[in-house]
């Protein structure tokens, strides 16, 4: 069961996780970008995790929402315009039960990775963060329906969205700005798809820690 | 040769903010700041369309310079280099609306049209018609002309702030302003070039290889890397390369009339940029195309990136007439109209 | 830190005359080049006083963006950094005469004080009368206020600049033109900061050590070396030290009005601009100072050095309205008059 | 004796020398100073050298006066003036004689030295051209009393002239860009100083070539 509480903690470990590896983030965003990927998702975060805490939401939807809007409010880029889709999609499928459990939360990946498509208009293999979420998604749902109990559904997922990620050195980009110049960002992993993986990361563990207390 | 990293800031987290204080504090007389935004001091009058852009900071005076009379109505500055968030471009197209209706203008780069796009969808959601965007794109180097529309957007897109704005405050439709948008785009090239590159001032973090002062033609405005041209290549043999390269994709007869434009990306002497500018005049003038208008100086920068754009728009009656309205911008002047 | 060499340059020897060429076609309504000088597009009118300055190049767009209407009549444009000599500045004192008096303003360094001393004489000696030379101050960095008049000229000389054009241009005398540039002159103080130093384009020289990123503070319009500051002080703390040393210098009293004077010295970005406007703003509020006009942006540079001045002017009615005459230059524009 | 040729040929070795020591004079001057002496120098010495060599001067107070005219329409700057100033009173006083000698010379060079010190506003110990200067003319001046000849009287002049450059090095600036911050120039020799220096240590090798000859 996901409970509003559990929901923040995952928030605030998120940020965590990725306020730890911001200079890496950025570092990677400088290869081809514009260097400022860790320092967006840093930021937003920050903000996501001080709304989680504030603790004044009712359901783990609410928490999800609040995430979302941080990233809108608070950033802007492309990657905070398709993470705080992403948290939007997720918190919509979570609103649809009062304790929403490991089926909610996988459906509600999923509605998140379509939403992030959608918005951003890309595919799998132009060397997004959609290089990491689908695969993850996608491995999510195997391991829900091998009958994989939340915590291993999570670490599944993680595991796949960090291969993933690192599948994305050997891809010439065709999105974002990474697009302009092809060459440059060959062999540099891409920097939003990263994030995925620290996301997800950090949700396997802050479960695993949560089921061993 | 390597970068600054050492900025004259208090917390450069809090830059953005103290930026827009100081600059509208500076010009008090054109801009004020109305919710962490960029609006006109005196308002457009109603029923006219509001025209407004949200994009990442580290551009200026870009945009923060052409909000004004004849200009735009609102520009929502984000973060360094990040356009900003869907929910104050929503607040924008909100402060820019006079019952007109609302252009959304926007430079063609992934965060900026996806911002933009949620945005709009919000703004729907709240029940507002009349919101239109455009989204525009410049740069010859960014995609092959068979994808045009992949381009991203440059310098260039000045010829379209300024027309579309002059549209605007003239009393055009909604529609009309769009169309012109999209004709001065479809008008208009540009090209950029710079040696080494900048540091992030929030990450410190410097964009691409900070020793490599080999020059690139076809950089991004954050900064993006573009393709190397050798060490020691002349101004007017650079220039000369760009402006042809620009009027054959612009498909430019002899005897054209375009406005030129040449942008310091940041840290160009103007003894450098006049330079290059009289080697883009040469240029221009072998293939028999007259510089009826000219712009030089810091229009969008990257920081202080030691690098430069040009771009052309091929001008006739119709966008002569909006290029010449006039237009009030803290960064924005009309001077030196003609260059004959 | 390093310093940038490259430069978008043909042969360097040549920069400053190709400079000129590409500069005047790019403002071409404004200003033309005459036996290599810059002189107004369109002569000041019959028996008006001339103002004509010479000065080193570098400083882009000092002087040659301000000539025009209301401004200067003419500038002779010396090789980078060094004072033009007696031979040119005579030819400009020619070119200038419209019959009532040429006025000839000096900021106040050897070079531009020795030529233009040997040019004045050997206009004497040619018999034309009515030339006079005001030599300009304002930097409190360069010497004690009690020799106030070895100290050298900065940015705060743009005062001078506009209220004398202003004031030739309205027709006053010459006598009363030399009056106005040494009651503006007293009444303006300066100081600068920067940090790294430039390389001369043709020597290639870096001026100073390039690898010192200390801040400094009080150099010289040429990046001759001033005091050091610590490493990492904030701007706010920068801004408040600059204006207090201004304001103490200049005596001004609780209730002052003052044009407010924020040059980037090249590279500095709009940004660090913003953020140390709004610390000096700041910083005079906290002395009961108002200041009533600001400019902000490139005056007179070095080149591309990552530095900026404060000026203050102590205004009055009378200079004030000197100040809002209209004048028109390629790199002077009167946006944001009044920053209230 | 002084005919246009010699003086020509004298114009033509100060050029060279000069040219030869561009970066080090320049080097010299961006220690406290704008960093463009030997540019200056170099390039107001090849006008002048480019005037004599054309020789459509009948005497040697015309190829002086040509060179001075060379620094003062080409450069401008503190040297360019002075330097200007400098040739301009030595022609004046050549042109008193047809034929000039060590004697006219010596004067020439008083009158040289005597302008600079007006138009300069400045004084020995003020580390500038004059302490190399005012030395080398008071080392000609006792040279020629004890009667020696045009080619020792140069070499007497030129001698004293490099140890009063090499003295401006213990100097504190008070005049040109340098006084400003005289601290930073303590240590380094002064350039125009070393520009008189080397303009005459050229004379008095071209005059003793000249002898063996
Ligand atoms: N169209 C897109 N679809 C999916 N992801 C995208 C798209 N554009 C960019 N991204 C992701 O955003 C990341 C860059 O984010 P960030 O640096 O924060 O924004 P910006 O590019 O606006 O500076 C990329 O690494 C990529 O994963
Ligand atoms: N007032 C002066 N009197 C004598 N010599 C001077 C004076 N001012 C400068 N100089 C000389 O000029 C030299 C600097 O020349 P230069 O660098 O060519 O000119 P600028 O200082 O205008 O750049 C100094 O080294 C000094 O010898
Ligand atoms: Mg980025
Ligand atoms: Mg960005
Ligand atoms: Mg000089
Ligand atoms: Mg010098």
């Amino acid at each position: 069961m996901i409970d509003r509480d559990l929901a923040a903690r995952l928030v605030v470990a998120a940020h965590r996780r990725v306020r730890d590896h911001r200079e890496e983030l950025s570092r990677l965003d400088s290869v081809a970008g514009d260097g400022d990927h860790g320092v967006n998702m840093a930021t937003a975060l920050a903000e996501a995790a001080r709304r989680a805490e504030q603790g004044d939401h009712s359901t783990p939807a609410d928490v999800m929402r609040a995430a979302g809007s941080a990233f809108h409010e608070t950033v802007g880029g492309a990657a905070g315009a398709l993470f705080g889709s992403f948290f939007g999609a997720l918190a919509g499928q979570l609103s649809r039960s009062e304790e929403p459990d490991a089926r909610q939360l996988v459906a509600g990946l999923e509605k998140g990775l379509a939403r992030v498509a959608r918005v951003g208009k890309s595919e799998p293999g132009h060397k997004t963060m959609i290089d990491a979420l689908a695969p993850a998604v996608r491995a999510a749902r195997e391991s829900l329906d091998r009958g994989d109990d939340l915590e291993f559904v999570m670490a599944t997922a993680a595991r796949a969205a960090r291969r993933g990620a690192r599948a994305t050195a050997a891809m010439r980009p065709s999105a974002g700005r990474a697009r302009f110049a092809p060459d440059h960002s060959l062999g540099t992993e891409d920097p939003g798809a990263n994030t995925v993986a620290l996301v997800l990361e950090s949700w396997a563990e802050q479960l695993s820690s949560e089921v061993r207390v | 040769m390597s970068i600054r990293t050492r900025r004259f800031l208090n917390d450069p987290a809090r830059a953005v903010a103290e930026m827009l204080e100081g600059y509208v504090a500076a010009h008090a007389s054109i801009i004020s700041l109305q919710d962490g935004m960029v609006v006109r001091a005196a308002p457009k009058a109603e029923g006219k369309v509001g025209v407004v852009i949200g994009n990442g900071s580290g551009h200026e005076p870009a945009m923060i310079g052409w909000v004004g009379e004849g200009l735009f109505d609102v520009n929502v500055a984000g973060p360094i280099f990040s356009s900003p968030g869907p929910a104050a471009i929503l607040r924008g197209i909100e402060a820019a609306d006079r019952g007109g209706g609302v252009l959304l203008l926007v430079s063609s780069h992934a965060g900026d049209i996806i911002n933009a796009e949620l945005a709009i969808e919000e703004a729907e959601d709240e029940g507002m018609d009349g919101v239109e965007m455009v989204v525009l794109y410049d740069d010859v180097a960014s995609a092959s002309k068979d994808r045009i529309t992949e381009r991203r957007g440059g310098a260039g897109l000045f010829y379209v702030w300024k027309m579309v704005g002059a549209a605007a405050e003239r009393g055009d439709s909604l529609e009309a302003c769009a169309a012109i948008a999209r004709k001065v785009r479809d008008r208009t090239r540009s090209l950029s070039a710079a040696t080494g590159t900048v540091a992030h001032p929030v990450s410190g973090q410097p964009l691409g290889d900070p020793d490599d002062t080999t020059l690139s033609v076809g950089m991004g405005v954050h900064g993006e890397p573009g393709a190397r041209l050798g060490e020691d290549v002349a101004a007017d043999e650079i220039a000369r390369l760009m402006i042809d390269r620009l009027a054959d994709d612009a498909d430019l007869p002899s005897g054209s009339q375009v406005g030129l434009l040449l942008n310091n990306a940041g840290s160009l002497t103007l003894m450098e940029l006049s330079v290059l500018y009289r080697g883009a005049r040469a240029a221009l003038e072998r293939r028999g195309i007259e510089a009826v208008r000219s712009w030089m100086g810091p229009y969008a920068t990257t920081l202080d990136m030691a690098g430069f754009a040009f771009a052309i728009c091929h001008m006739d009656g119709e966008l002569l007439d909006l290029y010449d309205r006039p237009a009030t911008g803290a960064g924005f002047t009309m001077v030196g109209r003609s260059p004959r």
